[in-house]
């Protein structure tokens, strides 16, 4: 290859991690989004992690003002958003400080040169600047004075100089594209759509865009540009999607197949609100959303919905869940279908609400008083929360149960590709009500009995107001089996504790077992997993056995009742590892359960593993 | 059970006090005027024509709570304060449904105060009736948040602190479109207040003042005995001067504050009399009426203080649905997936 | 941190500002109305000669719920909606300390709502401020208990459908004894309300217009602009005839039905205006005070519309330990456990 | 011994166990209290369990009306009310059937003949009289019109003949007084006081109590009477008392051992509403009583009283619990002493109001988001209420934590003789606040860090308001250790998970080893309890030890954390048994966290263990 020709060849990578970080005003989060499209209609895998500010909007050019979002694009299937960015595009110094300690040595670091004026750089606590003081030596430092280009490149257009400072985004995002070859129609399309009533704001962009492109192009200070080929993905139509967004059409989804309307109700919390605000926006699907005064009306009203035959439905996080216990416990007792979702955030108390953990489990698990079984299960990515929230559904129609679906920040707003389901391949999980007598009392008339279960399934009928003939009265106190009246006698309460019990448990034969991921069946290490930590031990899993060391991975969608097979598949291993975001709760229940001396991985940053992470501790257990 | 249940849909039944009363056997104290509220509702429900199984009763906990239980239609005995947000759920995913709600002071004012002043400022369709016994029957006798201030219980051996809530006034706070007041030793009343609180589309509030003979007898005996009860209650008709008293003779006037006053009609001649009007958009009035008496043992206003219309929650909903329908068209879930950009991958 | 923190306990230090600002980054959105709240309560404080040390401020969760980290003073940054239930606690416990509680319209009135009613009826000495921003900030714009019907938010695409609350007229529906209405434009209106909010023995409720100019920009700018405050704000004054418009042209009377009108004082003659008295025993009058803006599009009444007088529940509870003590000796834990019936085993 | 001997000579008994029952309306609760008080002060060791209907007030005459209460009473230690009653005094036919299926074969069935009419033995269920259908022969049935004799023994005073026979169950208590040779004194005594105020009150009951003595000692109807001896107790000055007073008690001693004043909110709930009772009938300890609006209202009161340096305290049962989840998370995040209080009854849900059940430390352990550990202990018997009331607070205090203490409705309403503790000799549990400035900036300035811990304990200086110069702010906010301030550094997130869950356990190294009762030494079975079921481990552990089966017994006032020896205990034993009055909770954390294949003996009716149950267990274990 000659001088001439790798000027204009772009080299080709199989995978890079981008990070763009900028002040919260500096609309990262859009430029990233907008990143993330491109390369993901462009056909690469990717995963993507945002990263807000607990502050609805801290002083501007401070550290905890820094808003950022990183997007893993590559050639191959992937599984997270990458541990340590290749690349990072640090719009002001603060974004440089909190940011540059995970850029990788030897990475780019592109800066926006203009920012990094005195004002900025004590904003965010440097006493030097740190593109002058060598600091940033074991990194490709490209400064690009991105604020007077943008600038330049929008005089023409009449825009007022602090409007068009706000295209400078658009700049960075013209200038990355151009660096990782992407192709500019879909973000120019996105633009003029996007800003179509506002003219000049849609000029403006489209100008600050381009002129980042070509500064990429004509600018001395790429000798080349990079590509990233599409992923070899199974065929079928994709888009991105966050979890909270494929949470809301899974509900959707989940009341269409059960050809039930879909109630929704829910008080505003970080990182749910979404799912609210994605649901209120789709009532042509009949759903009714209602924004309760609090938690406890939430599903205190979704209950309500639920006993009158619609799907009722709320989700909240952490603090939410512990106002609902109450609520969650009546629907035990109630045996009314009912879904909860808890997106989880850092805790305890208010914590760190724009953080991602997973410490609710045990929560879920008991976090209601007397004995209070119900459902467990938990997304594992972001698309994946689609699927969760149909089997939420179909466990707590069929079993007229509360179900306790959980999700967590990390997955909640970071985005992967979806091959969409097939609509038609969905799971038909309509249940009948009840319309007739049910039992016959011995002078022979007959009556309805609440109370009177499927045999199989230990369900109980569900019959809805307006039906003829089948009144009848539930409530939280102690019932007698099969009439449901009030019923204070010890044996009976004994019966109905462990009935509730064994009712749930029974649902352990009606899930799938869980599959072992073990390529050379060799591995005698076991890694056991559930939700978001899925990616980071896949990728960690793999790592380790590049570096030859055999391994296998099991996650857990269902926490409870867990997979009737999950005690043999712990059996077959010698030594079982349990990463968690959380001080260990899941490795809690299997050492309880099977006896098994699982040990237990822990972090707990409100981010989530890095396969790295993962890797050293598969290694270290292997030894 | 009775016959009607049995009965095909749709068939219309002439219905009975016995088609709502379901096979439970009664369980309150004898002489508990929950006895009496209990007849005065089955008494009353034939007449409306809704059939039972399109009734549905929902209460929290307390004595009062157990309504539901002896009521032959769809009732829901849920947790301590919650029925009206239990109910908001029943009204809003059903619309179609007769709502109730069964509450008592401690359950509808102390742990489910916010729930309460929610619904009624949302208007949700459905009728919360409100058995005001001014203590905690069901624990045994705590002072309640109705509870005249130094009242000695179990929990407030040196008198109670509190000042009580007026739940008339505090409805009318709330933005609530209709309030009501009446006692259980009214039952041509109370049925009349049912009947009204029915009629309104919205959430009709009644206070009903509840005798618990064992934990606070004879708490409204001063006001609601039959001998008393000509010159202590003050019955409010609307369109009607304002006046009580075995001949009428005692009135209400405003004063220059814009606050009721009790007056001999004698004295300040019929023309100056209040003259009852439920309807005005402006709930002062109301509210000036439910301040006559802050406590059941001088003159009491009963009856309809306040009854306007709004929309109903549940209806602006359904409003919302075909909106929605219009705007975006009918449910497409394959479209709904594929919202976006998408792409194909071979 | 200031000096006045180091100074030895007892001696009398002239406080300014300063005293009360924390060492902590001030963190709301660039152009909150939080921002001149703030200011406007550390330049009152130093009035009332209170030391730093002996004030706490108690919030729940929210925007304006940070305000006790800007504060040098004992805070508590609690839960969202309990804020009034922790300085409830603090002053049961402490009636030496000076309590204020700072929330916004969801912590107080959608979450909270129950314990902010309770609070008000009990009558604890605390200063409740709260911030109506009408929107929900922290969380990013859904709309709140104070948003107007059919307000569009990230909730509530097709319009909000709940009628708001009158939190003023809450607050009167639920025997509160001072009520008081300001905004963040106004530095010395709020000083004043402050001012006479702590001067007032029992809970002080003041709901206090601010605006959030990232989600809910400009909702007030209709009454509260410099330029539209002559014509849109009733400045109610104790004893005066209320009347307002840049040349006090516009005044309130009252109709036939004791409900505010606006009315031009020219028609109406000055004599018959109504004459604010916020120490009327009824809160009747407040109420219908209240009742002229049921939004802030309207002229609104600010100032003091209630200021009564009640013992405060800590002074209570305080005569009662004092009372039982007097009644059943002074504390003696042998006595207490050997009370009833005992044996003595050899 | 010649037959007049007999007739003359009480036969003496080393235990009897007898149970009152009657309508709701009967005063049987007076009645066994009375019984009771009486063999305490002669100086039987006892155990008492009273049991209420959970209606207010159900129908008189039905079975759901049934009030009962039964007395053991002994000549030596006992724990337990006994398993099966001796002597059954049945009032109406609704009492009789509710009770007879307990009563021992050859039992002593006292009946009140008048009550037996067509009316009562309908609403009781009965076709026949079981009175005349010989159902009964299987005991020593003795028939008395007590309702007559009552009458006939008052007519003289004039009292209207309705109110005459209520003074039947005094009647009731004089017979059952004599047969069991019980003074007189100590009731009549009890009688002139209680209704000093009501003269015709006064003399019926007197009369009728005397009527009832005195007929045992004329009628027929008994060959002689029985006694039971003094039992031979630790010397020192008795009283009997239930678990709500001396709960109550221990924290008014708890407070005046931390000299501070005791600040108490809550929100009334069977079993738990009669300590706001007592608490609030003894302000002249300075005791501040708080009926809150609801439960949440409650805990956030006592976190406020906390602050400001109170001894804050709440208490309530299950459905309570849930409630104040997320204060119990707060208070954890804030670090503040708090002291929790639930006394269980039957869930889930509404449940079982007025019943007894150990199925909430599961909820006590883990009901909070995100990782919230607390310390949870729990009383054993009614007069270890006062006891761990003290260690709670101790702790609470000592490590500013909130802490979960556990009672149960069997030991909040059961009585027991109580040995007076020795004033004098409880501990100093007091705690110093801050008072100075505790850290100093690098500028040499010096300023107050709440977060700055005591390196042993871990606690944080307690600052309260009024302190000058030590002016702070906390929250439930991740906050940077040291400092108080607000920190959303990942790092620092994890350092002070970590940190909260380390001071917990290393409450550990600051309680009692638990102890072991193995007299032998030589037993293979252990069982592990905690509380309210101690009484019934300890009686069938000795039953099975007299049976000749080996067997120790540890009981756990310590939940969270375990004792430090715990581990090495249970390593020392065979096999382990868990009895609970629920679905397994303690020994699921047991098989967790010290990997023991415990088994699990479970019952779930609402009343304790009886000791056959126990022993039974154990047999089939040693097996
Ligand atoms: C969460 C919760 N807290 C407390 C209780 C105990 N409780 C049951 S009913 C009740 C109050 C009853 O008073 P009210 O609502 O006036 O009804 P009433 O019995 O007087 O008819 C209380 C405190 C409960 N069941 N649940
Ligand atoms: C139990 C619980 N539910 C929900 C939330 C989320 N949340 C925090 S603040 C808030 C409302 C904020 O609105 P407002 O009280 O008006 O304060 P503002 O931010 O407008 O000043 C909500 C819903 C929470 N922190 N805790
Ligand atoms: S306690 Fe009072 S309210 Fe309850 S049932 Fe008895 S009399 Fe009625
Ligand atoms: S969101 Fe609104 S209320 Fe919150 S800080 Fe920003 S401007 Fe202020
Ligand atoms: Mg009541
Ligand atoms: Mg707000």
């Amino acid at each position: 290859m000659t001088a001439e020709t790798t000027e204009l060849k772009p080299e080709s990578l199989d995978e890079v991690v981008i990070r763009f970080a900028g002040d919260s005003g500096d609309g990262m989060q859009l430029t990233g989004d907008r990143f993330t499209d491109v390369s993901a209609v462009f056909g690469n895998d990717l995963a993507t992690q945002p990263n807000f500010p607990a502050e609805i909007r801290a002083p501007a050019g401070t550290i905890a003002g820094v808003s950022s979002f990183q997007v893993h694009i590559s050639d191959h299937e992937i599984l997270t958003p990458g541990d340590a960015p290749n690349v990072l595009v640090a719009m002001n110094p603060a974004a440089l400080k909190a940011n540059i300690g995970e850029l990788i040595p030897g990475g780019t670091l592109l800066v926006n040169s203009d920012s990094f004026e005195d004002r900025n750089l004590t904003k965010a606590g440097y006493d030097a600047n740190p593109l002058e003081d060598g600091s940033l030596a074991a990194f490709r430092v490209i400064q690009v004075p991105m604020t007077a280009l943008t600038l330049e490149s929008t005089k023409e257009l009449g825009v007022k100089p602090r409007d068009a400072e706000r295209s400078k985004n658009l700049f960075a995002l013209g200038l990355v594209s151009w660096m990782y070859t992407r192709p500019t129609d879909t973000t120019t399309e996105w633009i003029e759509q996007k800003f179509a009533k506002r003219e000049l704001v849609k000029a403006a962009n489209l100008a600050a865009f381009k002129a980042g492109y070509n500064f990429g192009e004509t600018a001395e200070l790429f000798d080349h540009a990079y590509s990233v080929a599409p992923a070899q993905l199974p065929p079928g139509r994709y888009r991105n999607i966050t979890g909270n967004i494929a949470l809301s059409y899974g509900l959707i989804a989940a009341a269409q197949q059960a050809k039930l309307p879909l109630a929704y109700a829910s008080y505003p919390i970080t990182p749910a609100s979404d799912i609210l605000h994605e649901l209120a926006s789709h009532k042509n699907f009949g759903v009714r959303t209602l924004q309760a005064e609090d938690e406890i009306a939430a599903v205190s009203i979704a209950i309500g919905a639920s006993f009158t035959g619609h799907l009722g439905c709320t989700a909240t996080s952490g603090p939410g869940v512990d106002l609902k216990s109450e609520g969650m416990g009546l629907a035990v007792s109630l045996e009314l279908p009912l879904i909860l979702v808890d997106v989880q955030r850092g805790g305890p108390s208010t914590g760190l609400p724009t953080k991602t953990e997973q410490s609710d489990l045990l929560l879920a698990m008991f976090g209601r008083h007397g004995e209070a079984p119900l459902p467990v299960i938990a997304a594992r990515s972001p698309s994946h929360c689609f699927d969760t929230a149909l089997e939420a559904a179909r466990i707590a129609l069929k079993y007229r149960t509360p179900v306790i679906l959980l999700s967590d920040g990390y997955l909640a707003n970071g985005a992967e590709p979806w091959l969409l389901p097939d609509i038609d391949a969905l799971p038909d999980i309509s249940v009948p009500f009840a319309t007739e007598l049910n039992h016959t009392r011995d002078d022979g008339t007959k009556e309805f009995w609440p109370y009177l279960r499927d045999p199989e399934t230990l369900a109980r009928p569900w019959a809805i107001p307006g039906t003829p003939g089948l009144m009848h009265r539930i409530g939280g106190i102690e019932k007698q089996d099969g009439s449901g009246n009030i019923n204070y006698d010890p044996e009976n309460h004994e019966f109905m504790v462990r009935l509730r019990a064994q009712k749930i448990a029974g649902i352990a034969h009606d899930i799938p077992s869980v599959e072992v991921d073990d390529p050379s069946g060799k591995a005698k290490v076991l890694v056991v997993g559930w939700g978001s930590t899925y990616g980071s031990i896949q990728q960690g899993a793999r790592q380790a056995r590049e570096s030859g060391v055999e391994v296998a991975h099991a996650h857990l969608m269902h926490l409870n009742p867990f997979p009737a097979n999950l005690g043999d598949v712990l059996g077959k291993y010698e030594r079982v590892l349990v990463p968690e975001m959380n001080l260990g709760q899941l490795v809690r229940l299997i050492r309880g359960d099977f006896l098994v001396d699982a040990v237990s991985l822990t972090k707990i940053q409100g981010v989530p593993f890095r396969a790295a992470e993962i890797e050293q501790a598969i290694r270290e257990m292997a030894k | 059970m009775s016959d009607a249940d049995t009965e095909p849909a749709g068939t219309v039944v002439k219905l009975g006090k016995k088609d709502f009363q379901s096979d439970q056997e009664v369980r309150w104290c004898p002489g508990c005027g929950d006895y009496s509220i209990l007849s005065a509702m089955q008494l009353f429900l034939p007449e409306i024509g809704v059939k039972p199984e399109n009734m549905v009763f929902v209460s929290g906990i307390g004595c009062a709570a157990r309504f539901p239980y002896y009521m032959n239609v769809y009732g829901m005995h849920g947790i301590h304060g919650r029925a009206p947000a239990l109910a908001t759920g029943v009204a809003l995913a059903r619309p179609d449904l007769d709502v109730w709600v069964i509450s008592g002071d401690g359950d509808a004012l102390s742990i489910g105060g916010n729930h309460l002043i929610h619904a009624l400022r949302r208007n949700v369709n459905m009728k919360i009736i409100m058995f005001n016994n001014q203590i905690y029957g069901l624990t045994k006798g705590q002072y309640s948040p109705t509870s005249e201030v130094g009242k000695v219980t179990k929990s407030s051996p040196f008198g109670s602190l509190d000042t009580p809530f007026n739940p008339v006034s505090l409805a009318l706070g709330v933005e609530a479109t209709f309030v009501a007041r009446t006692h259980d030793m009214d039952r041509n009343h109370m049925i009349e207040m049912f009947r009204r609180a029915h009629a309104h589309q919205g959430t009709a509030f009644v206070e009903l003042y509840q005798n618990c003979n064992v934990f606070n007898d004879a708490a409204f005996e001063g006001i609601t005995g039959k001998e008393v009860r000509a010159e202590m209650l003050i019955d409010l008709k609307h369109g009607e001067p304002i006046r009580f008293g075995a001949e009428g003779q005692h009135g209400v006037i405003l004063n220059e504050f814009g606050e009721c006053e009790i007056a001999e009609v004698a004295d300040v001649g019929e023309e100056r009399l209040l003259v009852h009007d439920e309807h005005r958009e402006d709930p002062t009035l109301a509210f000036a009426l439910s301040r006559i008496a802050d406590r059941p043992t001088v003159p009491t206003p009963v009856g309809v203080f306040r009854d306007v219309s709004r929309p109903t929650y549940e209806a602006e909903v359904q409003r919302q649905l075909v909106l929605s329908a219009e705007r975006q068209g009918p449910p497409d879930l394959g479209a709904l997936l594929g919202s976006g950009a998408t792409w194909e991958v071979a």
